[in-house]
């Protein structure tokens, strides 16, 4: 185990599969002379030569669509685009194209391509700079989408999107390059397609993954000494495919769930760990799965206007207050650790208060 | 006639080891013989198409469906143009394309009645024909999508230091897309073994070249990418062969080329299009210019081809199509076993495998076991 | 009132609009000289020349690009994208630009334009061809996105949609456009923003847009007539914004609900109304809300294929069926129109069978 | 020096009365004042700049901060060829358009500062700056996201016969993208009044043009949509305001334009960029290069600029920029209350105003009345 930044383990993995697989190639806007938007790749040319890290020319579509045609023909390339919201220019050669090609020809051929691109907001940045679009690639059959929180997995998962024979969109977060965390020293894949417990605990189950798994994590941490609240936090790591059973195992034993997203609420992906958490545990659930997430406006520059649209820690201590009262409120226990058999109807839909009033 | 622009030089030229034997002139003259063959060839693609639409109105074909009616002799002199072991991406007009990359008219046949013998397993459909061991990268029904693919496939052949040739046909109407720029700009600025061929049948659907670019005479725009470019009549087979073969080997030697070949789209775009907006004169013109006729009446002319070989030839096309037509009426569907068998390459846990009738979760048992 | 098709009613209102108010014109490919890949402009180049009815080259990113930049000079361009598929093409545009506009510059250039774009499926056009990728634009602050499902929709949307002030994405369906139904003489807009209760019932609610609130409306009424199921259909009409109140309100009262779409499931615009209808109706609720849906892969060409990946009239049928069945083991009570309370934890949690099991 | 290509005779050419006189020639060359003029404009906008940069490093300025340093003459030479109800639509390097467009440098900055005085009222921060009244019709952070926006502005200008022109500025690692093609082959197909201008400083961002167009000479792209074209030194204001009013005429007169003008960027791609990528021989070159001194001397030796002028100048812009940042630094930050202002111009039921920490529905009240 070594301590090193989220940027230095992507830097460090992209490297090592350099090394280890000559049909590896970088591409990508500025990641060669300029060493990166983000001096991910910053090295790297000079190491490898401009034949396996080229600079493109600024031609989203073409590059990435080119990277999909090299892949058809066996290389594995890593396409750098510099941050998600540009990937909206490729998006047709990645949904159309990269996603399509191995099923719309009947298997006939693999597109072992990786896409890595930040995703991120809060560096006032504005509208346009300040998207969080994993949905559109979620959203997509074919396309896997991964998204690490910590430097262990962006490691674990970046070799495991280099090493699929899938398109992989590989979802790194501006906030994040600078967090530290243990990397191991062997080079072993994660399993794509599974969600991770990265907390257990028996009061309720906070879901996030990306910026917001990082967020989880240090709030759980938080309530628990501050307020001896015990939170299950859950990483999803993989957007696509989406591992339920984890989040409903998890959520039957807590009975109540709070999902953490840095994109806009209503169609985020949030809805869908929602939507899936009150079917798959719908008898075990004591409180409405709430989510936290983006205000629902073109990003403004100005800072306070920019702080006020993005979810705080404050506000996720308030939802899962908020959450626990609800539990509390139903099941009749107080203790936020309180975790009842099930629902009680008690009071609850005699009540009779208009729903749907917007707060 | 041919006209041409130059490029600029390469800025890495590659060894001709590396390359082959590069920037090489045009092959000699097609001679009696091969003439005839490109005859038959044209033929069986235009009774093959004939065909097709039967089908289609018989609705044993669905979806879109785009002939190459009245591009044969562009199809033909193109496809004689490269090597076995090239690579060809096209668009959704592409059936003529995998006939003469020598793929089985009866699988071609077959992907279009959807059956599980079509070239791309009846998953493709008319659209979207491939096979790797024929090097048919592809058809692709975006307009202008397969431009980068293709450049990227030649990007993996430089790679790889290879001296095979991507080719990359697309239409007139695609000219206008930014993917056309963006690929032509990648593919000259890092001299890529590729052939960019548009195939001008003047409409997009119904829009003439004159209304979808600025600079009609599309094999200029080479020039702003300092890519060699020329233009070509599409009407005989032998020139386009000729022109195609010298694009080809600029490319093979690292200078990617943009060819123009000048056709006739002799039906509506699709199966289902009337072509209302032509008017009766054109129509004339178009049934004068049909390539199929002014090239065998060429042959004719000299002596290579007389009635009675036509007649043989007609007779030869005409089983060749019909035993296509019943191998893919016999041919099985796919079965739904198969629905889930190509997301993904890399089987992965979690992929939803569920029809739209079931639930996401098994729903609980009723109390009792009565089931719901 | 007339009778006429969906397709009748897109084009009298276009033609209407432009006789009414010279700043709409109509812009996209095949639109004039073709009349329309789907004819929904057949005659109009004749009638108002191609200065109001512009073919423009296949060019998606740049002539959509055009009608926003002519929308912030106070044109109101209806642009047609031959089918939603090809917006890929366009969606920086509409997404980075028309969406953004307005609040990234403080509210001072409006963009009133429209989009009009097909969705479908079910005619074997294969993978890239077949999508429904309505999230795409439904879930962008600053967009609007309507999907009517009957003629008289079609025509009072359209009116609302030419009228408004921002950009509206208009989505249609090409299974609907041969579909007839009344349509009133006078041009009364919609209100965008609201969804329908098209038909009033008490046992389950059904939730459906575009072409799957046509089906769910024929599902009532054959379930009505046979089998005596009173079900209460909404037609959301609006995707953006979304009419939660009106689904609450009507789960509240049926206790049970069941969401159809033409998209995927997994992050598909049903998972916000699940999502929605599990949060605001938690206490009311006595059955997990189920989404019927198209199967999550490439559409295959071949019929068979296609017609087991989309979503069925049986499979609605089916999923109403379970979903009273669950109410029924919930409530106790058996009859398909059962209406508890509320929620009876009755042998529910406690039977301990795990969740999470993919079908 | 200017270099041209010539374009193709317009398809529909306007009536002078609807376009006003057109095709007309440069004007005449600027007299001893204007010369002053334009040097006092570009020193405005270097030391307004180099206070940016200042108050960027004090944190008063966020996100990305892209300057205009080195490209002074270039911009005041268009500005200075443009009517004031002509539209301007640029990039996020657009400080000094801003300036030059005629709006108060108090409310650029104060925009940077992100304060509700700003041009865009704090919205829109160093990349977004629009302001209808002088026809700023907005900077874009979107690399060539302005091109058809640009577009459609000249068919809306047309369509109502107006005769105002839009120019549209980029960079060059811009001209590469797709939607560049799109747009000029637009424009020129429907005879648009637009000019599109390339900034060329030779870099993206550390890319140099080489690597990023196969043909570096921008202007000759023009060809490919026959498209008038040329290219000019982007060194002295008055070379650049006279090609610029060419450019204008032409698009006035139903001809868009495309004009490449040459440019030196002194410093990194954004203030954040140390341009490590440079040699200190490229930065002496740069020194020297320097626009703003380079036209001084000129305008020394002819005798039309003394030192005593240039003091008085640098006092007069010493304080506009002064003012400008404590006009800045008082104004308020726009109210939160704000947040849900702008998404729609036309109010909307159900439209969503609800902030990270609020739940989607009220929760149901406690029993007992207690309060969650
Ligand atoms: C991006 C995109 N836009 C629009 C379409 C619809 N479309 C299919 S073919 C076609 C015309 C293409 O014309 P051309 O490039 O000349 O090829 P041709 O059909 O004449 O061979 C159009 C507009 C599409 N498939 N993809
Ligand atoms: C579509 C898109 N891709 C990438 C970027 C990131 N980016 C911002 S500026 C820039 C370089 C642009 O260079 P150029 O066009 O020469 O303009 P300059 O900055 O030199 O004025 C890049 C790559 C972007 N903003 N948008
Ligand atoms: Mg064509
Ligand atoms: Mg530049």
């Amino acid at each position: 185990m070594t301590i090193m930044t989220y940027r230095q383990a992507l830097h460090d993995t992209l490297r090592a599969e350099m090394l280890r697989d000559d049909d590896v190639l970088l591409m990508g806007e500025e990641i060669g002379v300029f060493e990166g938007s983000y001096k991910i790749t910053a090295g790297l040319l000079a190491e490898f030569g401009p034949k396996r890290v080229r600079d493109t020319p600024i031609a989203e579509e073409a590059f990435t669509g080119a990277a999909v045609g090299a892949a058809m023909l066996g290389l594995r390339p890593v396409v750098e685009i510099m941050t998600i919201n540009f990937s909206l220019l490729a998006l047709d050669q990645i949904v159309n194209h990269a996603a399509k090609i191995y099923g719309m020809f009947g298997g006939q051929s693999k597109v072992p391509l990786v896409i890595r691109t930040p995703g991120g907001g809060g560096q006032q940045l504005g509208a346009t700079h300040s998207q969080n679009i994993e949905l559109y690639y979620a959203f997509v059959p074919g396309m896997k989408v991964v998204a690490p929180s910590t430097p262990a997995d962006a490691k674990a998962l970046l070799l495991a999107a280099i090493r699929d024979d899938d398109p992989v969109l590989f979802l790194e977060n501006l906030a994040l390059y600078n967090t530290k965390g243990e990397v191991p020293e062997e080079n072993v894949p994660a399993q794509i397609g599974q969600a991770a417990i990265t907390r257990p605990g028996k009061d309720l189950t906070l879901i996030g993954y990306s910026r917001m798994a990082h967020v989880a994590t240090e709030v759980a941490e938080q309530l628990a000494s501050t307020e001896g609240i015990d939170i299950e936090v859950i990483d999803l790591r993989s957007l696509r495919p989406l591992d339920r059973d984890t989040i409903i195992a998890s959520v039957r034993k807590t009975h109540a769930a709070v999902v953490l997203e840095d994109d806009w609420l209503t169609y985020g992906i949030g809805a869908e760990i929602a939507a899936s958490i009150s079917d798959g545990a719908f008898d075990d659930l004591d409180a409405p799965v709430r989510r936290v997430a983006m205000a629902e406006v073109p990003m403004p520059y100005a800072k306070p206007l920019e702080t006020a649209a993005l979810p705080s820690r404050y506000d996720v201590i308030t939802a899962i207050r908020q959450t626990l009262a609800a539990v509390g409120h139903r099941t009749g226990k107080n203790s936020p650790g309180a975790s009842a058999p099930g629902k009680s109807s008690a009071g609850s839909s005699s009540t009779g208060v208009p729903a749907g009033v917007k707060a | 006639m041919v006209s041409h622009t130059r490029g600029g030089e390469p800025r890495q030229r590659r060894s001709p080891a590396a390359r082959g034997k590069s920037g090489a002139d045009a092959p000699p003259p097609a001679g009696g013989e091969q003439l005839t063959q490109y005859y038959r060839d044209m033929l069986l693609i235009r009774r093959f198409e004939e065909r097709a639409a039967r089908a289609y109105t018989e609705a044993l074909i669905g979806g879109y469906c785009h002939l190459n009616l009245g591009e044969e002799a562009a199809v033909v002199g193109l496809m004689a143009a490269l090597r076995p072991t090239d690579y060809l991406f096209t668009n959704y007009r592409e059936h003529g394309y995998a006939i003469q990359r020598g793929i089985d008219p009866k699988r071609v046949m077959a992907e279009l009645y959807g059956r599980a013998d079509g070239v791309s397993k009846g998953w493709g459909g008319s659209m979207h024909m491939f096979d790797l061991t024929h090097r048919l990268l592809g058809g692709y029904g975006i307009v202008g999508g397969q431009l980068p693919l293709a450049t990227g496939a030649a990007l993996a052949i430089d790679y790889r230091d290879g001296d095979d040739v991507v080719m990359c046909t697309m239409g007139d109407g695609t000219a206008a897309i930014g993917a056309f720029h963006e690929s032509l700009n990648i593919a000259a600025l890092w001299n890529l073994p590729v052939v960019f061929v548009v195939i001008n049948n003047h409409l997009g659907m119904g829009t003439t070249i004159e209304k979808s670019a600025a600079e009609p005479e599309l094999y200029k725009r080479g020039a702003a990418y300092r890519m060699a470019a020329a233009r070509v009549d599409g009407a005989d087979p032998a020139e386009v062969r000729q022109a195609a073969a010298v694009a080809v080997e600029s490319a093979r030697g690292g200078q990617p080329y943009l060819l123009e070949v000048m056709t006739e789209r002799l039906r509506g775009h699709s199966v289902v299009d009337p072509a209302k907006y032509r008017s009766a004169q054109e129509n004339e013109r178009l049934k004068a210019a049909d390539p199929l006729h002014t090239f065998a009446a060429k042959l004719a002319a000299n002596g290579i081809l007389d009635e009675l070989d036509v007649e043989g030839i007609e007779k030869e096309v005409a089983s060749v199509v019909a035993e296509a037509a019943a191998f893919a009426a016999n041919s099985p569907s796919p079965s739904v076993e198969t629905l889930f068998d190509y997301t993904y390459a890399s089987p992965v846990p979690n992929d939803s495998r569920r029809l739209p009738g079931q639930p996401l979760f098994e729903p609980a048992p009723l109390p009792g076991g009565a089931s719901a």
